[in-house]
């Protein structure tokens, strides 16, 4: 295990303790709590955002933790879920009078932990509600099951509820912008290599030389299948078309595209990717309205990519190009 | 009867055990799931494990008390998937014998009877989904049907881990419905879901440590 | 090699067209030339700065072409630095009467070859300057020799010198500026793994499984010494007590801080890293003004990490400030 | 006399012999560089190639254009250091040799004269930086020292290559000032330089080429 560490147990504190030390003039860490919070919050008149999950997904989440963003973003151990009390403290932080939406990713970890901690916040007369993010295609989607997992589609939801927010939206109508970013987004996502969790020291999942895996998830969860290296047209192609498979994009419409790279991949090649998507997206009419490319929900050194399209109304694109603030993310 | 101190042995017992399966539990998740829930397991009994120390430090004796300070431990150290389940069943439980200083068999069917309900109203997931449930329900069945029989209290509890040790092997064969796994669809099934194996565990330390104590008391069961 | 790629010898151009894909609002690539421009360029009376080298070093130096930094990037192929006929191309598009200012890396091939296209475009009458960068302490400094190489801290002299020529500087005044960010700039970097250049197919060197490549270059040249991998406290400590030495920064004095991530080093290690170099300068009473953490010059897939200082003034603390809005980098 | 063809004929043995040594010459910039100088070299000289085509096609028997054509394909296509510095040869030379459709012994001392100043020019290395110029200035010492000697042409340019050979072996015992190897320091000691390699193949290519031309020739020298 090659890591820039000191001490597997203490990453996410020391990693915490470097964000804060980087970033002064956009957030602060709460004090014994892994916590990262908007440097003046609580906003008061506004709706607060509070987001989070397992880290390892860095810039997720606490790189989006500022203006036109995130209020608050708790970080857990790697790869899981913060607990309740944790989440708790947070939106005890940034709660407004207008509120607080939390927005999870749909894994049941996130899902139960920041549940409880929004039971527990409720008996606190805060008010709350909740968006559960699923916009990975890999994963059958179902009511029986725990349904799709949430990726990198989540940084549209931060971005878009986080403007509706700054734009003076009560907490039902962020709550509905959020959701319907939710509903129109699809993501999926392939590895070439796989990622060692501190902790564990030793990669989740091998691949051979020759082998990647496909769909698999941002916690190195296993795919939809394994197969040989193909070029990177062709996995564009193949993702893409699972995406597109899953939306209702007609000729002429508009989308939001993110090709974000999963930890070691150089941006030359998620640039070589991007090229293939333009390629297709045009050939089938749709429009592309603005490109992301560069690492958004990371899995710690994963190489591989994924690829996320958003459907987007005059609504959404109001809302996706509004001013944004925030170490990882800034729109201007 | 366990008295407060023999709960308390039990817990330190469970968390040994779960230190001891760190690796096995963390390499089954990492077949269908993501390869931590031993580390969290560990992580969150051996803050229980220090809470026990205070817990006798200051003489509580209230088994109702000691199981919620045991799931709130876990709530706010495991995180992930097993830490709202296991911190809410711990929490259930201890509603069933707020107040008791000692513990019968029929105390232990209340506990494990608010474990469950608790697993099931957080996680939503029902027998066969390939969680920790497969485990926790056919044990909690056994204590229900023997409500009326004659039954020796350590055969009872054999009898109880052994349907959770069924129930754990029966999730290797079936697809999971709930948490990380099913994410997998059918490429989960052929692997036995760590949950269900770290509640095995904690059922199979209950009947062991149990039997050591009562081995140690002459009036036996 | 498992590298997201069609064709090992296309990388640089697909590369280009997905980057031209991805951000059409700051950029436009000239045809048939690896060039990459600012979109509405020539801007005039206003100074041009050009900047470029080989590529794999993503997001430099096109993720830096916009407003309030460069506006060319001339991109060779990988590792390699770009021949004078495109540097001709880059500066004819985008030169204006105020001149054009070349921000060059100090390496032989990339010198010589800017210094051909500023002979040539002298020849058509377009007045140009150059500076030439050389922040890597890890190489011993000699008139003698090539002197020092040119690595992250490039970035500083981009959002410097762009911000002077946005503010009307003269082209002596934009050069005079880069070059006090030059000499009060100072840097060093190590890895934990090599990259593979893709028309190579394999490693350029090797490193077993407990060892680390002290003071290496940006394209995998050797550096300092080997090592057994140390922990991220001592090895920001080696790094910085070396950058530290080669500056004469008093106690009170303010820097700019940037902890560069060479490709595959996850985030959450840069912070860690980070963690260290505030306590270090904290402890030597030295002000961290403002600091960076990411990928700013990167070296393919490689592990590892740089550290830069710039010793500020008032001049360049209000330089470093001024709004920037580029693709990869963007001040606000 | 080398007519123009003979000239273009050499010209294109460079290109094989490059391309030959590609692995070659890029395993040992790895060692002392960025494991690069032989694939930009291959692509440089493959470019030739197709000028070359061109030149035949319009009949062009100028070597001095012949030349100036090469070193500029050279410039826009190798990059790195060695293009600028190959170009600039190149292009130096075709200025000794303007206007000439045959060259003779002394036409190449001009040209390697004229190539050797254009890299000291664009380099501003000098003998013993371990660079190019170790293999390129004892072959044109040789050159300069037989202006009055008696000497066959092809024992002429086979000393020449073996000056070019000893220089490029002496680079392997010193330190590097000028170029990539130079950031080394003491390590680059003990490694043959890349570019002195490529200067002495291409000088070999010479001598060999011109030997296999005037073998061909029953007039001999
Ligand atoms: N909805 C659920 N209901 C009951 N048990 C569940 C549920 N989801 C997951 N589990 C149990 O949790 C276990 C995984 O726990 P753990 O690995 O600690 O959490 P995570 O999946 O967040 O990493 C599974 O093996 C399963 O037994
Ligand atoms: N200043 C210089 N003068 C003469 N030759 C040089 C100089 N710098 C480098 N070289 C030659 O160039 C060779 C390296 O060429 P190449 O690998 O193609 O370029 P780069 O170093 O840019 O990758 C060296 O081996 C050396 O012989
Ligand atoms: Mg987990
Ligand atoms: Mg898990
Ligand atoms: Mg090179
Ligand atoms: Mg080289």
């Amino acid at each position: 295990m090659k890591k820039l560490i000191n001490n597997p147990d203490f990453v996410v504190e020391e990693m915490l303790a470097g964000f804060e030390a980087a970033y002064p003039e956009y957030i602060r860490k709460l004090p014994f709590h892994n916590v990262v919070v908007r440097k003046a919050a609580p906003t008061k008149g506004k709706v607060a955002l509070v987001s989070g999950g397992g880290s390892g997904h860095e810039p997720s989440h606490g790189g989006f933790v500022g203006k036109g963003m995130l209020d608050a973003a708790v970080a857990g151990a790697v790869f899981t879920s913060p607990t309740p009390d944790q989440i708790l403290e947070a939106i005890k932080e940034v709660g407004t009078e207008e509120g607080v939406l939390l927005v999870i990713k749909n894994y049941t970890g996130d899902v139960m932990n920041f549940e409880m901690a929004g039971e527990m916040a409720q008996l606190e007369n805060i008010k709350v509600a909740s968006v559960v993010i699923n916009d990975d295609v890999a994963v059958e989607d179902s009511t029986w099951t725990t349904g799709r997992r949430g990726i990198a589609g989540t940084v549209f939801v931060h971005k878009i509820a986080g403007a509706k927010a700054e734009a003076g939206g009560t907490l039902e109508e962020v709550k509905e912008v959020a959701e319907k970013v939710i509903a129109n987004t699809r993501s999926m996502g392939m590895a070439l290599t796989p990622c060692i969790v501190p902790a564990a020291g030793k990669p989740t999942f091998t691949l051979d030389e020759n082998e990647m895996e496909i769909g698999m998830g941002i916690h190195g969860e296993p795919g939809t299948h394994r197969d040989a290296i193909k070029t990177a047209d062709e996995i564009t192609e193949h993702l893409l078309s699972k995406v597109l498979a899953d939306m209702s994009l007609a000729d002429g419409e508009e989308v939001a595209v993110m090709v974000n790279g999963l930890g070691s991949t150089p941006l030359m090649e998620l640039f070589i990717v991007n090229r293939k998507v333009k390629e297709i997206l045009t050939e089938k009419g749709i429009n592309i309205y603005k490109t992301f490319v560069g690492e958004y929900m990371t899995s710690l050194e994963m190489a591989g990519c994924s690829i996320t399209l958003l459907k987007l109304n005059a609504e959404l694109k109001e809302l996706l190009d509004a001013p944004a603030d925030t170490p990882a993310f800034k729109i201007i | 009867m366990l008295s407060a101190s023999d709960v308390i042995y039990v817990l330190e017992k469970m968390g040994t055990v779960i230190a001891e399966n760190k690796e096995y539990l963390t390499e089954l998740d990492s077949a269908i799931g993501d390869a931590d829930h031993g580390i969290n397991m560990t992580k969150g009994f051996d803050a229980v494990k220090s809470k026990l120390e205070d817990i006798k430090q200051k003489n509580i004796d209230n088994i109702g008390e000691i199981l919620k300070i045991t799931g709130m431990t876990l709530v706010s150290t495991v995180g992930g998937a097993a830490g709202p389940l296991y911190g809410t069943a711990f929490m259930k439980a201890a509603l069933a014998v707020m107040g008791k200083t000692e513990v019968d068999i029929r105390d232990f069917q209340n506990i494990m009877e608010g474990a469950l309900a608790g697993v099931k109203m957080r996680g939503k997931a029902e027998i066969s989904d390939k969680t920790m449930v497969d485990a926790l329900e056919p044990a909690v069945n056994i204590l229900r049907e023997s409500k009326d029989k004659e039954l020796n209290e350590i055969e009872l509890l054999n009898n109880v881990r052994l349907a959770a040790l069924q129930g754990m092997e029966y999730t290797k064969g079936i697809q999971a419905r709930k948490g990380r796994a099913s994410y997998l669809g059918a490429r989960s099934i052929g692997h036995q879901d760590p949950g269900a194996t770290s509640s095995y565990l904690l059922l199979n330390t209950i009947y062991q440590t149990v039997e050591e104590i009562k081995g140690k008391d002459i009036n036996g069961g």
